[in-house]
């Protein structure tokens, strides 16, 4: 395999931070609107975890694609989906991605590559696998990257994913992020080995990759590698990336199962923060990034200004699309 | 008589045969610990301790066949199915290992479970959270069937399901989570298979399950205040066993079947009520039977979406109206 | 026009199919080397290379997985699930995912799939491998869903599901793969969603699918032959979408409907369309509505067991003589 | 753990040879019945597999529970169901285990604790875990043996029910019939690891045993020792045992994509063959052999006779015991 060494220069370095910085700001103003109940239904944040889908995002080619969960804002948003249609969205608007047929839990924007959210345990793993054959039969080189959580490596589907995946050889990277809760059950109570996901590649013959998913030069490093694999050919991956949610599973759990100095210790990890200071200490100017944190405000002030004015969707949107042809008939 | 929740009953129901029936376990995904994500078990683990409820990974088919494994060695285990669309990942346990079992052995094993379940729409969690889907379990042979509208109802039926020696489908409506009734403090138990009648009528038959039910009953309620119709309400509460009895009586005497599904609208449970009420009772029947149910399409999520295909009291007054005048 | 073996026509179709478009893809367990468990695919593997023609593994999640992502990327996958009971390991993939993902996601993607299933009984195989469960399907919005019962509609049916744009289940009945007919050698192509009229009545419309229709067919002819009764007989080919027109039309002629389901009792096909008839042609009907299907029950393996549970020829002339007469 | 040490003394070597014996003349008879078209439908044998069967057979304890698959006759068998109902009801008569409602791939008896065969892959995995469980609870130390062939593994409830099981500590023993073959594939095509349960062992923090299952002797011990493991609370374990099938998949099957050299190396160390030359080295005198044969021999003579002389099951049963109650009836 022809080792490919990702070089991290300032710029990357910048982006890689903008992106978390939008992430964190896109969510934590989701956050606000459920407040504020304009957001109606459920949803899953992933503040804590941006480092993983920044460092996805920034590493991955446009026409790569992605499968994400319901926990899928930030890996949406890293395609380039606009703020304004994931929170359109949200609020059931017709401005939303998909004008609110779909809902917090199943964004999803093909003209971005980004193949979908999916809210049922496992599900997108085969999915995903799908999407690489068929990258691979049509010979484009192009990647399918898969993320997950660790209550997901114990459900039937991630067992018959990842085999299969092997022995197709298929350009698929899957991403458990563990964040060490199920919703509310801690994964190592109900998990025969400590790393949900590592401890297994060898069932599949893969190595296994463990790394520190609060670090997004980490996980950028890790996902260049894993990429370029999938596309000389290689095969597979299974990257598991060690983080943390810093609020509860959805909107209505206060997350009270966890030990507040576990919460702290985390807090203290927090993906921004420790880029942040990183970046500093590289010597690029505060300036820069204090810019970059200004402009994503602006942004995420304007998004929510045009989401919060678009309508509610025509009504008769609900009844199209079931088909092809765009409509939902089933008789003559 | 305790006023409680819908949620609430649920607790009660399985306290109560948890006290009564050391034999009786309970297992599913945040159900100990955390109480459920509906808070429907809060407490159960503190009171039975941890052996006889259970966390358990996300893992349906080992939640579904460690149930079938246990009833079928003299244990009479309840598990939960979060979200009923979660039946999906583990209908092979249930519709081809459950239910058949019993029946492929020559009546050698019973399999005395009860799988509960949320189901149905209304909470604006879109297409993978709000199905109902009581018209798959009611199309396998060897599964019962049961689907409550109001808290007394869901401690009795549960209860019942819980004693039952066959296995039990138990859907909780999540509509109707927070809703409030009388349940009885003492020992409650309905049998399974009997129909509710919850509004007498004359002119036409309105028969409807779960939380179609008190849509059913507003209906009702208008069309008597309103315009002179005098609509009975049939709570269906069981799909298996059906109560074929009360709903043939009742629609023999209004001549007029409506049916009430929150099922998308093929192959839906009221199909069969209406198959049986259209050769069993063809010559008594007055007008055409009709059908209200979801379009058959998934379920949108925003809620102004999701509001205008589930059938509401509205459109059911609307097509009792265009029925019987 | 060549007689073939309605197995031989699965062979036709796919072959016609993959020649004329090289992203039709095809996957199973034992279909490629193997030729397939019923040797409906033999030859496809030599004539089409192992990149288009794959065995997979026994993860039949992973089987429906990658045809799913690979249609919603461009591509034509056909995809295999070895007998129709085993749906039931993938059905969150069927179901939930397939079904669903293009109305959740506003349209943006199309499942331009088939999955193809060896589905019904008579063949002795015991309740996990017999049953037809073209009313699970049916039951799911967003789903196609035919099954022919002629080797000529194999081939033209199953070539346009694969053409078709949206996802199809397509049921080959086991117990037909041994038949033969009339299937025409050059491209043959029947649109989905027209049923067909194989006996022209007027006393009485016999709906039927798959392994039923010869079987309405010939009581069509005892009825003639043996009774005065003239039986039309309705091969509905396609539940999803259904041809209403055809059998609205044909049962308005004969004033009676009676359906013939493999499927067990509740919720079937049948349940549907005597609903749909019971509601929109209710005035039109000179008596009661019949279904002929399968007892509620898991089927039994002993083939006299089998043969007293499915629905006979004779039991279809009794029946059809007794609301007749 | 408690070590077991299991003493193969001469008798219970007799009786493994006794039940590999009855074994094969029960499934050979089968195929006899099959060519006579006395029994139709399908049917799977595993001639060729009977070591396995023999040695968990006789190593179990009376009240502890097995679970098998349509390959299910011997593993049935070895638990003490009569050749005339196995047979019976693969005829579908009226004295088959079943009276015709199973048929060959769904044998049970419940009174010699063979809790059933099951015919979908994989679902009985997590049912046997089940029983286990139920065991637990109880207290009564009894183990449930659940045995699986090798494409099994690549399911998705092979990978649910062995975590549930150890995180668990049930007390329930798999056991993967590696017979190197799925129906028509060769399991090596398809399986991202070489030994496809052993390889995968560790993905649920057990260890790896791999075990050559044409002979009695090793898996004697080896049930032994697992089973013990499991009585004493110290949970399940996964064992693979290398095997071979003589015949095809199914009756439909000649077995053609199969090398004929390696056909004729595995029949080379048919397991009969192999146990009647080590009886004979441990200077076990070859008239005990040659007696259990002629035994053996009369039995299933027997057992063809009644069961061919046995009525078709009344049709009325074809109704009944859908439900607890003995009866099929949903509605009043
Ligand atoms: C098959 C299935 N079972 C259960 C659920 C309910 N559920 C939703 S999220 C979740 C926890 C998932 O945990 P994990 O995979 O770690 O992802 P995280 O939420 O931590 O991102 C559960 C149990 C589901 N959606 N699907
Ligand atoms: C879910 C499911 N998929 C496919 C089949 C069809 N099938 C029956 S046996 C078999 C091969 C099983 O192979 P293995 O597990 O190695 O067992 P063996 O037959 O070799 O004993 C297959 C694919 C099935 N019964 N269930
Ligand atoms: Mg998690
Ligand atoms: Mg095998």
């Amino acid at each position: 395999m022809a080792k490919y060494k990702p070089k991290l220069n300032p710029e990357i370095r910048l982006n890689l931070y903008r992106t978390m910085s939008e992430c964190r700001a896109l969510e934590q103003r989701a956050y606000d609107l459920f407040m504020q109940n304009l957001i109606k239904g459920t949803s899953h944040l992933a503040l804590g975890q941006e480092a993983v889908a920044s460092g996805f995002g920034n590493a991955m080619r446009e026409d790569d694609y992605t499968f994400c969960t319901y926990r899928g804002h930030n890996h949406t948003y890293v395609r380039g989906v606009s703020m304004t249609s994931i929170l359109g969205e949200l609020m059931g608007r017709e401005c939303g991605l998909l004008r609110g047929k779909g809902g917090s839990m199943h964004l999803m924007s093909m003209d971005h590559g980004a193949l979908g959210s999916y809210a049922i345990i496992g599900a997108h793993l085969p999915i995903a696998a799908g999407a690489a054959w068929s990258a691979q039969y049509r010979g484009t080189q192009q990647a399918a990257v898969c993320f997950f959580g660790d209550g997901t490596t114990n459900i039937g589907a991630f067992h018959e994913a990842l085999n299969f995946a092997v022995i197709w050889k298929l350009p698929v990277v899957f991403v458990c992020e563990n964040n060490l809760y199920m919703e509310y059950t801690a994964i190592s109570d109900v998990t025969a080995v400590a790393n949900p996901a590592a401890d297994r590649a060898s069932a599949y013959n893969l190595d296994p990759i463990l790394i520190d998913g609060n670090d997004a030069d980490v996980v950028y490093e890790t996902a260049m590698t894993a990429l370029n694999k999938a596309r000389e050919g290689e095969g597979p991956s299974l990257i598991e990336a060690k983080t943390y949610r810093h609020g509860g599973h959805s909107r209505a759990d206060p997350g009270k199962y966890r030990p507040d100095e576990e919460v702290e210790e985390w807090k203290k990890r927090d993906p921004l923060d420790v880029y942040r200071k990183r970046l500093l200490k590289l010597g690029i100017d505060a300036k820069s990034i204090e810019k970059i944190d200004a402009e994503t405000e602006a942004k995420i002030d304007e998004a929510t200004e045009i989401a919060k004015n678009s309508n509610p969707p025509p009504l008769d949107i609900a009844d199209t699309d079931v088909w092809a042809d765009g409509s939902s008939t089933w008789r003559n | 008589m305790a006023q409680l929740t819908y949620r609430d009953a649920v607790h009660a129901a399985i306290a109560q045969e948890m006290r009564r029936d050391s034999n009786v376990l309970f297992l599913g995904e945040d159900i100990a610990a955390a109480g459920g994500v509906f808070k429907t078990t809060v407490g159960l683990l503190d009171e039975f301790g941890k052996d006889r409820v259970r966390d358990t990974p996300i893992s349906e088919q080992a939640i579904i066949g460690a149930a079938m494994g246990a009833a079928m060695t003299g244990l009479r285990p309840i598990a939960e199915i979060m979200f009923s669309d979660f039946f999906a990942v583990c209908w092979d346990l249930v519709a081809n290992q459950i239910a058949k079992t019993r029946y492929m052995t020559d009546g050698q094993c019973s399999f005395p479970l009860v799988i509960k379940s949320a189901n149905g729409g209304g909470s604006r969690f879109g297409a993978q959270h709000s199905q109902s889907i009581e018209n798959w379990a009611m199309a396998i042979p060897g599964l019962k069937v049961v689907a409550p509208s109001t808290p007394g109802d869901i401690k009795g039926l549960l209860a019942a399901s819980i004693r039952d020696p066959d296995p039990v489908l138990f859907f909780e409506q999540k509509s109707l989570y927070a809703t409030k009734g009388e349940v009885p403090d003492d020992e409650h138990v309905i049998p399974l298979g009997k129909a509710a009648i919850t509004r007498e009528g004359d002119d036409v038959s309105i028969v409807a399950l779960a939380a179609m039910v008190p849509r059913a009953e507003k209906a009702a309620d208008i069309l008597s205040n309103d315009h002179g119709i005098s609509a009975s309400v049939i709570d269906v509460r069981s799909l298996v066993p059906l109560d074929t009895k009360t709903i043939l009586e009742d629609v023999s005497k209004t001549g007029r079947l409506v049916t009430v599904e929150e099922n998308p609208r093929l192959c839906g449970w009221g199909a069969e009520i209406a198959s049986i009420v259209a050769e069993e009772l063809f010559w008594d029947l007055d007008g055409p039977i009709v059908r209200i149910t979801t379009p058959h399409i998934p379920l949108p999520s925003a809620d102004a979406l999701e509001d205008a295909v589930l059938p509401s009291t509205e459109r059911i007054v609307k097509d009792v109206l265009k029925l019987v005048d």
